[in-house]
């Protein structure tokens, strides 16, 4: 039942992507998503630990001990979560200003912790790697999706540029915090139905 | 086959008392009669627009998921024409048509169809489409700001903006009576307090809703608002104004009443009503909201369940 | 059919109907050409197994005693002299299965002498041989077993169900076969107490009569054993429990008053008083061989029935529709209701709208909008655990007010019927 | 730089050392298994397995109380993987599925109307259910609610279709349907399933030997899904290309539709998607149990000896099979004439069984190369005895030993297997059965001028199949019947030149109810004849019975043949199992392979330690009698489609099958006059 | 006093971690299903979050910025929490057996439960004092418990309800968790 | 005991390595993460009070103990001087603390301009502090006082109407900020020498 590498890495992208298929990670999606810019930072963010403590958990899947394993494959992930943290205060300070409180978080994401655990310790290095690649792509393209619905419907703009006319009124229910779940929630609807197919 | 005789079976009991959804529905739509009446000779052409729209675009949301869910066509049933024609009357009647219909979409298709349509919804559906497009077009549903192009021969502000804003001082005008008459602005079906009591009244006599939610409503408002009164008379408008403005006897008597979102048993029902109203004051005098009903009676729908948990023993029950 | 009030706060008022008392014109329905006996088969048998203990071509004689074998404990007794012509299983409602016995009716009638001569002494093992084929089935064996035997004996002269008049009419013209009989039922019982629970409105003295007696309010659900037990005699019955477990017990007026008549006539009894009230609402009482067709019943009395009717045996509450005209009277049939294609309420696929309705008519508060979906759902066993699912004493109101019109009855029953059928099978496997 | 490496190592030992010792301080036992066993669970907490989700699964597996293949989600892996932590092997974790045995909920009429609860339960709780049939599907989709993976949808016929792939076993529709009309069962369980007396069986069904599902895979061949049906044959009966041909197909006796119009051609059904398979050139894969370690010896590679074979492998055991002649196929390769079943389909046939892994020793014979103690002593827990009927019957007439003299199977296998036999200008075949007719249609193909069959009653008590006699007529062969032969004439070269016959008369009926014929006094009649071939039945030749000590145990009938239950075909030998014509006498394939598939079950039964009784509730060789229509209404006719045969001209002088192949157009016409009966009930859109 | 109350009520209702901060949604969802489940979850976040919430600001006072390596708070946080978690968990499986059926199985949800850290780094953020951080760090775990109650009761009616199957579980359950959210708005400028 | 050793040594091994990894990466980015801040933070407020400056006022920026805290000042060159520096302080507002970036003409002691940095009012009431440009255009060339009052105290600071508190926090901050200057001016003129070419 092995996988190629493209075969884990496609994966994340339809079959298990985060967190429509896998319901796992909902607290950034649902916080973040306002924007498409905001979206798809998280999940970059989010992309990048997932890749590198993947990797890091795999190679090291050998020598933890079954006892801390949980707390292991934490610290791996937030030390990650820390670089990703200081690197995002050096270099796109604003994104980091707007995603806030997020960022730390992605070390209590599930997705990290579930992959981690569901993966990378019982798999190689590189299928980790592809299986953390996949799955961080998708969770990006996830939040950014929702990320363009709720900007365009809710504020009337795309990456920050109004789309419509200036008579159009914008519904800002979906940047509130019931408008993300709802939306979420309708997406999901729509994922179910595509996946029957 | 056609000579062949099969009978009927079914299960006892054979008899039935003859209630349907269907004459529910139109009941509570002719208990609305009065109120709605009221608004279209207040407000004109544009709430029968509006109270036309939303009545067949809700007919619509509901015929389409029908559809798409493949199960039967639900319209005849009413209900989602009571909830059109009740979204209708807390609209202000200058809504524009695209608010209207995205209204009954909420209202409709998010807040009851995909819960599986009637019984199954665990919110009023017209109170969520309302609070969403509160949320997201507050100044659509400024009425002050959306009536400004008429002209009646009394005070033009919205009581409850006036008494959020400038105190219990710029209410004083209004008296019950006068409230009562439908001498406020407001929405289409709400200013209009004696069409809705006697609408009101007649659905509880009639047994169509439970007058237990109705009354212990009233009484919560009425209780909570004398206590603010008593406590600071310049920032707290007195009970009979509370009841009489806003969304109050609507809620007491179409909203809070909803079947599937409100408790059946008796202690559930009153505390259900009295929270309703409590909480209603509480937003109307110290929160951010104008008017509380709809996020009060949205709470209380959340609460529901738990509070219907609350309920007699029944007959023989060992424990 | 009782319609809702314009007032919907007023609970309906589910009052017997009544014709004019005392009844003088009884209709006697002739002799059919053939009867159909219900012999109700044991649950531990199963399908296959069952041999009768006459096969068919053999002869009866009215009031002979057919059973499994001789040691059964059930047993139906023949109504008619003639010959048996089939027997065949047939399924009931709810897992009852019996075996149907077909006799083609001979003349002249020949009487069987067994009863007669095993009646000369009124003791516990005539219960156990005859009595109970009595119309209206009483349930004697609850007198002598071993644990919680029965103490107190209610006589029914009331209706268990609306559109009966089974029970009036017996007050009313066998009084003193009834008398009769209550001295019997005692002698061969030797129960302590003995209540004759009379309605209101009987409009008669029961004084003289060798029993407690008690004058109930004839409305429904009140008549139901349950509450009777609640209301007359005080005492709750727990949930899952019966009244016999109590240590009470109800016999039909009617199946006493034929013990008296018996016991006066040396025959044992084989004739069934039954209301039958057909598409015109009027109740019409008759008198009829157990095991009478009911076609012939209807022939009879001019009723007509087509396709999509509705004929159901007992009363509109707790009935039970049958399939086919040639369903026989059976000797528990207090009442036959006929209804129209035209009168039958319609069902919904609505469910359940929460408007609780069902809540407040339940005599037994039974959380009737909770419990229904749970039954909906099939989850029968949170339905007993969450929502008192045993609680309920089966009066059938909850459908009849519901506003949705989901057969709740329907559900509460089948609910039952699918528990206890599982409990079985698990106690079966270990 | 140092402050955060001094913290957090700090932190690290902080909160490693309070785990460490708090995991001993606090310790509890738990068995560690658990934990492990969880992990290759599949997590989806659904309940299929009986347990309240997988944690209490784990448990359980570690407890003992459920096997490692407890999870249904999972699949085998995860079962082996549970195995593995637990210590054991997975043992013969087959996986389940769930099969219905109703087609067609609309089809038996209602017997009254249902208002009320839209479930299966609450109408049947009403008097047993508004259909008439007893065990028909009500169609309310009880299953449907209660199944969790979505594997199950009412089709278009109004019953329960279930997707395979989704299924997983867990049996919920089972638990919840009132009319047991779904039953989750394994490969083992189906192959094992025997018609049962409470099955929903159409009478073809109940007929065939073989107990092929003959509705479902006439209805997959009128969808167009001929592998589908080539499964569902084959589950039944492995020799199909066969069947196809020489089976005389009893079941088309007994079709509801040749009760008011020709009954459908089965069997050509059969043989249409058969030899669709074998020029698809490509065999569809057969699934099989999982090896149990057990190992049979199969004594006589004939049909009853291959179906057993066949079966056993499927069942997961090792197989050997024996035979004495150069190849496998007995009687169908020997007995049956090239024409009617030409070697090389029965080749291919035979290959793809063999192809499951079934070892085979030819030349072999019983009693000469081997006895039964060798191979108990070589390891085989088992032995199937399938030696068939290969001695004939000798007509103990004078001069039977002539030159010139045959019996029938001694000249059909000799034929059969290439020996050149000098063929005589008139051939006399005595015998009115099948083996008689192949005799003289191969005669004829050999070039005999003038070919008679000498029987002693009339054509109407032929046993023979009354097509092959047909046909034999068709190729000019003579019949002469009422004709009892008295002896053989001779010339001095001891060669036969004349048969003597008694001309006979038909007598009263005897309690047959057939008129026994009865010889005309004085009635000899020459017959001239310088080729004599008996034809007039076969027993099993049981030399192998006198060598060896233990075989002499086996108890065997007067009629030579091996005594055995009839339905366990378990012979007084515990070890040894028997079919075919060696336990029944000369009979039919299809009968052989029905016997076959019994053998195996038995088989079955006694290598896995339990009882060898016979299947409970089996419909053995019997109707259920309501099956049986008088007549059969609202029939519009259709003629049944012509088998397309070779022009006599051509087939007369050559081996070339004779019956061929009907067209996928015909299949389909042909499929559609199927009224797709179940036990009470038919498609009355069929019938119209 | 007063301070404090309304800090807590702020916590509860208006600035809800679920409804209005979006935190603790996977475990929202997931152990919303069943009544119990919910009320067990409840219980043991309000447990954990008031221990992990004093810790860690102790940790945050007296380590982290005595040495000014505040750019540690994130390991060092989640360090200690899932240390304390394990350990709690730990602790009563051993000592209260009954406790831990009760609650300590939803324990390990709560490691990955983003409510606990973000309440943690919240505290820190708006630079409460001990006992602010305390009161809010029940406050907010109330708040957490008392919207997945509510939200557990109102689910277990949506499961019994016809559903479209492309929506049920999850996907209605976001949609409610919105409605409730909605709702929660009535709460919005109590404060 | 084996075990208990070995879950100690990972998972002290890894967290000092982690502690070690993420030091080195806050070392390397330390100088960075700080502009960052100040430029998107504190930026645009600097930036419009030291409107004209030639410089980057952010780069040019030094501290200055002042007691316990050390305090940052931002230089603004004109004309080749440095003639403004600004500063931040903080006052108590509706909503919690008020940041509020003064800056100062050092020649003229007076105010170069005021903007307010971080707060948490209300938004349409104490918020205006921020959005109305009238409110803090009116501190512009005022001198510095020694006490800044609202006028409904009986000062000279045009209050925000319905915001008097957040106008008082205003002038709160910009009452310390003035002391703080006034404080500091020697050392402020001595390094501001430094700056001028």
């Amino acid at each position: 039942m092995a996988k190629t590498l493209t075969q884990e890495f496609v994966k994340g992208l339809w079959e298990e992507i985060p967190p429509f298929r896998l319901v796992l990670g909902l607290c950034p999606t649902l916080a973040v998503t306002k924007s498409v810019e905001n979206g798809i930072g998280m999940g970059v963010a989010t992309a990048f630990v997932l890749v590198f403590s993947n990797i890091l958990v795999s190679a090291l899947r050998k020598i933890i001990p079954a006892k801390v394993r949980i707390a292991c494959f934490i610290i791996v992930i937030a030390t990650f979560v820390t670089v990703v943290e200081l690197l995002m205060q050096a270099f796109t300070y604003p994104l980091f200003l707007k995603l806030g409180i997020f960022i730390p978080l992605i070390v209590v994401n599930c997705i990290l912790l579930g992959r981690a655990e569901a993966f990378a310790s019982k798999n190689g290095v590189l299928a980790s790697a592809a299986d953390g690649l996949g799955i961080g792509i998708g969770f990006t393209l996830a939040l950014g999706a929702l990320g363009s619905l709720r900007e365009i419907l809710g504020s009337g703009t795309f990456f920050g540029k109004a789309v419509f006319g200036p008579a159009f009124q914008p519904f800002s229910f979906m940047v509130e915090a019931p408008g993300a779940f709802v939306c979420l929630g309708l997406m999901l609807c729509l994922m179910n139905l595509a996946g029957k197919k | 086959m056609v000579d062949q005789k099969k009978f009927t079976v079914s299960h006892a009991p054979f008899w039935h008392d003859g209630s349907c959804i269907r004459s529910r529905s139109y009941h509570t739509m002719l208990a609305a009669l009065p109120a709605v009446l009221f608004g279209v000779v207040r407000y004109g052409m544009p709430a029968v627009g509006v109270i036309s729209l939303a009545v067949s675009s809700a007919m619509i949301w509901e015929y389409v998921m029908n559809r798409i869910m493949r199960r039967d066509i639900t319209i005849g049933d009413g209900n989602a024409a009571l909830i059109g024609l009740i979204f209708a009357m807390l609209v202000p009647a200058s809504s524009p048509w695209w608010m209207v219909i995205i209204g009954t979409f909420v209202a409709i298709v998010v807040a009851k169809q995909i819960y599986g349509g009637i019984g199954g919804n665990p919110f009023h559906p017209a109170l969520v489409a309302v609070a969403m497009l509160m949320l997201s077009w507050k100044d659509l549903f400024d009425f002050d700001a959306a009536l400004v192009n008429y002209e009646f021969d009394f005070a033009m502000a919205y009581p409850l903006a006036a008494l959020k804003h400038f105190g219990t001082a710029a209410v004083e005008n209004f008296t019950p009576g006068a409230l009562l008459m439908g001498n406020q602005i407001g929405a289409v079906g709400t200013p209009f307090g004696l069409g809705l009591i006697a609408g009101g009244l007649y659905l509880i006599v009639r047994g169509f809703v439970r007058w237990e939610i109705s009354l212990s409503f009233l009484a919560g408002i009425f209780v909570t608002a004398f206590i603010f009164h008593q406590a600071d008379s310049a920032r707290y408008a007195g009970p009979a104004f509370h009841l009489f403005t806003g969304y109050t006897l609507m809620g007491a008597f179409f909203l809070a009443t909803e079947d599937s979102s409100s408790p059946v048993h008796f202690i559930p029902m009153l505390i259900y009503g009295a929270g309703g109203g409590i909480l209603t004051m509480l937003i109307r005098n110290i929160g951010i909201h104008v008017d509380g009903v709809v996020f009060a009676l949205l709470v209380m729908n959340i609460a529901n369940p738990l509070l219907d948990k609350i309920r007699p023993k029944a007959l023989g029950k060992v424990f | 059919m009782i319609k809702r009030s314009f007032l919907g706060l007023a609970k309906p008022k589910f009052e017997v109907q009544r014709i004019g008392l005392p009844l003088s014109e009884v209709k006697e329905v002739p002799m059919p050409k053939q009867v159909t006996l219900m012999l109700k088969k044991p649950p531990e048998r199963m399908a296959g197994t069952d041999t009768v203990a006459l096969s068919p071509g053999e002869t009866v004689r009215t009031g002979q005693k057919i059973s499994l074998s001789s040691d059964s404990e059930t047993y139906v007794i023949s109504s008619v002299t003639g010959t048996i012509a089939r027997i065949k299983p047939f399924a009931g409602d709810f897992g009852n299965a019996f075996i149907a016995i077909t006799i083609d009716v001979t003349s002249p009638e020949v009487f069987d002498e067994a009863f007669a001569k095993r009646a000369q002494s009124l003791d516990p093992a005539l219960a156990g041989a005859f009595l109970s084929a009595l119309p209206g089935n009483p349930a004697f064996s609850v007198f002598f077993r071993e644990e919680t035997p029965v103490t107190t004996l209610g006589i029914l002269g009331i209706e268990p169900d609306l559109a009966s008049m089974t029970r009036r009419f017996v007050l009313s013209h066998q009084k003193a076969a009834l008398q009769k009989g209550i001295e019997a039922v005692k002698a061969i019982t030797g129960v302590d107490r003995v209540v004759l629970l009379v309605p209101q409105d009987a409009g008669m003295d029961f004084k003289d009569m060798a029993a407690e007696v008690r004058t109930v309010a004839a409305a429904y659900p009140g008549t139901l054993p349950k509450l009777l037990m609640k209301d007359v005699f005080g005492q709750t019955v727990p949930a899952g429990k019966t009244c016999e477990d109590l240590g009470c017990t109800f016999f039909s007026a009617e199946s006493v008053a034929a013990l008296g008549t018996a016991l006066e006539t040396g025959r044992f009894p084989v004739e069934k008083v039954i209301t039958v009230t057909g598409k015109d609402q009027k109740p019409v009482v008759v008198t009829a061989k157990i095991g009478t067709p009911v076609k012939v019943i209807f022939d009879e009395l001019g009723i007509v029935t087509g396709h999509l009717d509705r004929v159901v045996f007992g009363g509109p509450m707790t009935g039970s529709a049958v399939y086919t005209e040639d369903y026989p009277v059976l000797p528990d049939t207090d009442a036959i209701l006929v209804q129209d294609k035209t009168q039958i309420p319609p069902l919904s696929q609505y469910p359940c709208i929460n408007c609780g309705e069902c809540v407040r008519i339940c005599p037994a508060r039974v959380p009737v909008n909770m419990l229904v979906r749970y039954l909906e759902a099939g989850r029968y066993d949170e339905a007993a655990d969450l929502y008192d699912l045993h609680c309920c004493i089966e009066c059938g109101l909850c459908s009849f007010v519901c506003v949705a019109r989901i057969p709740i009855f329907q559900y509460i029953r089948l609910g039952k019927f699918e528990l206890s059928r599982m409990h079985a099978a698990e106690a079966h496997h270990g | 730089m140092t402050e955060a490496l001094l913290i957090m190592f700090g932190l690290g030992a902080v909160c490693g050392s309070v785990l460490s010792i708090a995991s001993k301080v606090f310790y509890v036992y738990e068995d560690p298994r658990i934990a492990e066993v969880e992990g290759f669970l599949a997590g989806a907490n659904c309940g299929g397995c009986g347990y309240a989700g997988c944690a209490a699964a784990a448990v359980a597996v570690v407890e003992g109380k459920a096997p490692p293949s407890v999870c249904i989600v999972a699949g085998p892996e995860s079962a082996e993987k549970v195995a593995g932590v637990m210590g054991v092997e997975a043992g013969t974790a087959e996986p389940r599925t769930s099969s219905n045995k109703c087609r067609g909920g609309d089809r038996a009429e209602d017997i009254y109307v249902y208002m009320g609860v839209d479930s299966c339960q609450a109408v049947s709780a009403l008097s047993g259910g508004k259909r008439e049939c007893e065990v028909g599907c009500l169609g309310y989709g009880d299953c449907v609610r209660a199944c969790l993976f979505d594997a199950i949808k009412i089709g278009p016929e109004g019953f329960p279709v279930i997707d395979e792939k989704k299924c997983v076993g867990c049996g919920a529709c089972e638990r919840v349907c009132p009319k047991n009309v779904l039953s989750i069962t394994t490969l083992t369980e189906r192959l094992l399933h025997f018609n049962r007396e409470d099955d929903c069986l159409a009478p073809c069904q109940q007929t065939c030997p073989a107990q092929i599902d003959i509705p479902l895979y006439i209805a997959q061949i009128k969808r167009g899904d001929y592998d589908g049906a080539v499964r569902t044959i084959r589950d039944r009966n492995p020799l199909l290309l066969a069947c196809g041909r020489v089976c005389p197909h009893p079941c088309e006796d007994f079709c509801r539709r040749g009760v008011e119009d020709e009954a459908v051609s089965i069997n050509q059904l059969k043989r249409f998607v058969a030899d669709r398979e074998m020029h698809s050139g490509k065999r569809l894969p057969v699934a099989c149990a999982p090896d149990t370690g057990k190992r049979v010896a199969v004594i006589g590679g004939g049909p009853a000896g291959l179906t057993c074979a066949y079966y056993l492998r499927r069942l997961g055991h090792d197989v050997t099979i024996y035979e004495a002649m150069p190849k496998l196929g007995g009687m169908i390769r020997y007995g049956i004439p090239e024409y009617r079943l030409p070697k090389k389909v029965l080749d291919w046939e035979i290959e793809g069984i063999l192809n499951l892994g079934i070892h085979v020793h030819t030349h072999v014979k019983l009693g000469v190369d081997f006895d039964i103690p060798s191979l108990v002593s070589a390891g085989y827990d088992a032995i199937f005895l399938g030696v068939g009927a290969w001695k004939d019957y000798s007509l103990r007439i004078d001069g039977e030993d002539l030159k010139g003299c045959y019996t029938g199977i001694d000249f059909l296998s000799r034929i059969a297997s290439g020996e050149s036999i000098p063929i005589g200008r008139k051939v006399a075949v005595i015998g009115g059965g099948n083996t008689a007719i192949d005799c003289v249609r191969t005669l004829v193909r050999l070039g005999a001028e003038e070919v008679s069959i000498v029987y002693r009653r009339t054509r109407k008590e032929m046993p023979a199949n009354a097509v092959e006699i047909e046909a034999a007529e068709h190729e000019g062969v003579k019949f002469i019947f009422l004709a009892a032969p008295v002896r053989i004439i001779g010339d001095e070269a001891g060669k036969a030149t004349h048969l003597e016959y008694l001309k006979m008369e038909l007598g009263e009926p005897d309690a047959s109810g057939r008129r026994r014929p009865v010889p005309i006094e004085g009635s000899e009649t020459l017959l001239e004849a310088d080729m004599v071939i008996a034809a007039i039945g076969q027993q099993p030749e049981i030399t192998f019975k006198e060598e060896g000590k233990r075989i002499q145990s086996l108890k065997t009938t007067r009629w030579n043949t091996i005594e055995a239950d009839p339905e366990t075909l378990q012979s007084s030998i515990p070890y040894i199992f028997t079919a075919g014509d060696a336990a029944t006498g000369p009979s039919l394939v299809v009968d052989a392979i029905g016997g076959g598939r019994r053998a195996a079950r038995s088989i079955h039964l006694y290598l896995s330690g339990q009882e060898v009784t016979p299947p409970e509730k089996s419909l053995f060789k019997r109707h259920i009698p309501g099956t049986l229509f008088e007549s059969v209404k609202g029939i519009q006719k259709i003629p049944r489609v012509p088998m397309p045969e070779l022009p006599v001209e051509e087939r007369i002088h050559s081996f070339i099958e004779v019956d061929q192949v009907i067209s996928e157009e015909d299949a389909k016409k042909e499929s559609s006059r199927c009224l797709d009966c179940g036990r009470i009930c038919y498609n009355k859109d069929a019938a119209a | 006093m007063g301070d404090y109350i309304l800090l807590a009520i702020s916590c509860i209702l208006v600035n809800n971690i679920l409804l209005a901060q979006y935190l603790g949604n996977c475990p929202f969802l997931g152990t919303s299903k069943k009544m119990e489940t919910a009320v067990g979850m409840a219980m043991a976040v309000v447990f954990v979050l008031v221990m992990a919430g004093v810790i860690t600001w102790l940790l945050e006072a007296y380590v982290l910025k005595a040495f000014g390596l505040e750019y540690l708070r994130t390991i060092g946080f989640i360090l200690v929490i899932a240390s304390l978690v394990q350990f709690v968990e730990m602790f009563l499986k051993k000592s209260v057996p009954a406790l831990y059926r009760g609650l300590g199985i939803f324990l390990p949800l709560i490691t990955t439960n983003c409510a606990v850290m973000g309440v943690c780094l919240i505290n820190i953020k708006e630079e409460y004092t001990f006992m602010q951080a305390l009161v809010a760090s029940f406050s907010y775990a109330f708040g957490f418990g008392l919207a997945l109650i509510l939200f557990a009761g109102v689910r277990e009616r949506i499961i019994l309800a016809r559903v479209p199957k492309p929506m049920q579980d999850t996907a209605i359950g976001l949609v409610t968790a919105g409605m409730l959210s909605l709702a929660f708005f009535a709460f919005k400028g109590m404060v | 005991m084996r075990e208990m050793i070995k879950m100690v040594v990972v998972l002290t091994v890894l967290s000092s390595f982690s502690g070690g990894l993420l030091a080195a990466l806050r070392n390397g980015t330390q100088e960075r993460i700080e502009y960052q801040q100040l430029k998107f933070v504190k930026g645009p407020a600097i930036r419009a009070i030291l409107k004209g400056c030639s410089n980057d006022p952010i780069v040019d920026r030094f501290k200055i103990k002042d007691g316990d805290v050390e305090r940052s000042f931002f230089v603004g060159i004109f004309d080749g001087k440095p003639k403004a520096v600004a500063m931040e302080s903080i006052g108590k507002g509706f909503g919690g603390p008020i940041g509020v970036m003064v800056g100062i003409d050092v020649d003229a002691d007076k105010i170069a301009g005021v903007g307010i940095t971080t707060h948490s009012e209300t938004p349409g009431v104490g918020a205006r502090a921020k959005t109305d440009p009238t409110f803090v255009a009116q501190f512009k060339g005022v001198p510095l006082a020694d006490t800044f009052k609202v006028k409904a105290d009986g000062g000279q600071v045009d209050a925000l109407s319905g915001a008097t508190v957040t106008s008082r926090g205003v002038s709160a901050a910009l009452t310390e900020a003035s002391a703080v200057y006034k404080r500091l001016k020697p050392k402020l003129i001595e390094k501001l020498k430094t700056y001028s070419k």
